[in-house]
């Protein structure tokens, strides 16, 4: 008899063990019905799951029933402690930057005129991201009718791009120096090239 | 000889009955041969190479009997194996000591037959492992753990100015119409070339020398147009002097260019 | 001291609990810096992993570590009791496990060193079947004329094989005792049959 009850009780923690393991491996709750699908005839599937629910209690997984349903879930207590706060590294879309860019340069500036500038139509987040990345508040509202509320660039704005004043910007003049406002180049820099006949237009010029 | 090739023969045809029709259930020449190895049922360190050699060679002789396509890959080891034979057999040439010896040509086979038999073993041993999602399983219903993102946003100040420089770049190139630059054309140069050389009087069939720069307008401001100008004559003079209509000359580089008009060609 | 001492406890066990809901929670196994990053600055995560580990020790679910990285998964003894939602998987060729192991035992491993401990050369669709599987994956070029690619195996090999390291996996030790894993020793015999051995594996891939 003792010998038999031995069995019996290694027989129920293998049970034990599958429903644990089964409960933990489907992708849904599982009803009573499901979970004897998987156990041998003689098994207790109750008994197995008390067993389990008594041995998960108070730990950060819990064994609980939802419908009917049996599934492991974490600890409702624990939920802030999953939860990551997260700094993030984000490249900024080339519309945000072309919008910062053209509030940085114009402001203060209104949303249309910042689409007329760029020649498409601003999309709603684009303003948003400037403005959670502290780059852009609202200005004053313009005179006009409607009265369209402006854009201007913030202190962290002038911090991130470690400028002292808006107006260190550089100006049209020195963005065309660097090559950023180019078009063509081509025949204007003939004037300006070496010369063939420098006796020619020497002549040319002295009149 | 004959005969014991030809016992040989017979064992193997025997014995490799079922061989031939296996064929395509070889990885390669030396999955086959390690097979063969197999089925001299000895650990591979003691095997005979020799009498593998043999086995495979009868074995591809078969093939070639009964026509069948090999892969070239077995008949390289084949060639290769024959080699090897001949190298075992024969004896030992000292002269020749860059090369490999029979035994250690048969040395390195018999790694190479252990070292493939291991690699199938330990493929067969991973295999048999409790493999993920067969035997073991992940949890099912893992949920996505919660993140909340402070975004931290990145530009430089050249992305900055490039965006704006783009922008400009953008709305310049919306109004763009074609710049019309006043250059002379080559059908006007022609034309004033040929005046030119019309005026001027003739000597024989020619006429007197003119410089390139005295068809040039000197009142010209347009610093473009002048050296528009200097460019379409000197290449309608070429075209001219291509069909014999004039003549140009240089002294030297820098100098001043002259032209003439050949007379007669023109007419002509 | 002993209300401190009390409190250290109860937030080891907290960390805890933290651990084990976050490791039930996800399917892929997390790194000891992942799970960090849920804990409060104290934490001692090596220590709870540890406590888990024992606790789950012959349960139906256990903590396994798979290449440095931590994971519940269902005993393997189970196996056959939860063959109800086993996936149906490819079976894969002859080639490719061959090419696997290969690839696993000797890593890192060209693609012309597994040609020739196989003697055949690679088939165009093998080496795709093991990446796609995410089982192998490229590492370092080799410093050596070509600056071939050399191939090594995934963590996600480890995960799929259930291996600790590649140091576990079957027969590591002795295959290492009787040298036949030796890289000198492959490059030798590469060098006798790797001459005849050439032109034909180079004509195959020009296909």
């Amino acid at each position: 008899m003792s010998a038999d009850s031995k069995v019996d009780i290694s027989h129920q923690d293998t049970h034990k063990r599958i429903v644990e393991a089964l409960l933990f491996a489907t992708s849904e709750p599982l009803s009573i019905d499901q979970i004897y699908e998987y156990l041998p005839e003689n098994a207790d599937a109750g008994a197995a799951i008390a067993a389990l629910q008594d041995e998960y209690a108070g730990r950060g997984v819990e064994l609980i029933s939802i419908g009917g349903r049996w599934s492991f879930k974490t600890a409702a207590d624990l939920s802030e402690h999953l939860t990551l706060q997260r700094q993030e590294q984000r490249k900024l879309s080339r519309a945000a930057m072309e919008t910062l860019a053209i509030i940085a340069y114009h402001q203060p500036v209104t949303r249309a005129e910042i689409e007329t500038i760029r020649g498409v139509s601003t999309g709603r987040g684009t303003l948003d991201i400037l403005i959670e990345a502290a780059w852009v508040k609202p200005g004053r509202r313009r005179d006009a009718p409607g009265r369209p509320l402006t854009w201007v660039t913030t202190q962290g704005f002038l911090d991130h791009f470690n400028l002292e004043s808006i107006r260190d910007l550089p100006g049209m003049d020195e963005l065309k120096a660097s090559g950023l406002l180019d078009k063509s180049v081509a025949l204007d820099s003939a004037l300006t090239m070496g010369d063939l006949f420098e006796a020619n237009i020497k002549e040319n010029e002295d009149e | 000889m004959d005969n014991t090739d030809q016992n040989t023969d017979q064992d193997l045809s025997h014995d490799n009955g079922g061989l031939l029709l296996n064929l395509d259930g070889y990885e390669g020449p030396i999955d086959m041969l390690l097979d063969l190895a197999r089925k001299q049922k000895l650990d591979l360190m003691h095997i005979s190479i020799l009498d593998l050699a043999r086995q495979y060679l009868k074995f591809i002789e078969q093939a070639s009997d009964l026509k069948l396509d090999l892969a070239a890959e077995y008949l390289v080891m084949a060639a290769w194996l024959a080699y090897l034979k001949s190298r075992l057999l024969l004896p030992k040439d000292e002269t020749e000591e860059d090369e490999l010896s029979g035994e250690e040509m048969a040395a390195a086979l018999q790694f190479q037959l252990r070292r493939l038999e291991a690699m199938q073993d330990s493929a067969d041993q991973l295999f048999d492992r409790p493999q993920l999602g067969q035997d073991i399983y992940s949890r099912g219903m893992g949920f996505e753990l919660r993140t909340n993102t402070d975004a931290h946003y990145d530009a430089s100040l050249y992305d900055l100015l490039n965006c704006y420089g783009a922008i400009n770049r953008r709305r310049n190139a919306s109004h763009y119409k074609p710049v019309e630059y006043n250059l002379l054309s080559m059908d006007e140069a022609m034309d004033r070339l040929k005046a030119a050389f019309k005026k001027l009087p003739r000597k024989g069939n020619h006429s007197t020398w003119l410089t390139l720069e005295s068809l040039v307008d000197k009142e010209e401001k347009d610093k473009l147009l002048t050296r528009s100008s200097i460019a379409s004559i000197f290449t309608a003079g070429l075209e001219m002097a291509k069909y014999g209509g004039c003549e140009i000359r240089q002294d030297a580089p820098l100098r001043p260019v002259y032209m003439r008009a050949n007379i007669q060609k023109e007419a002509s």
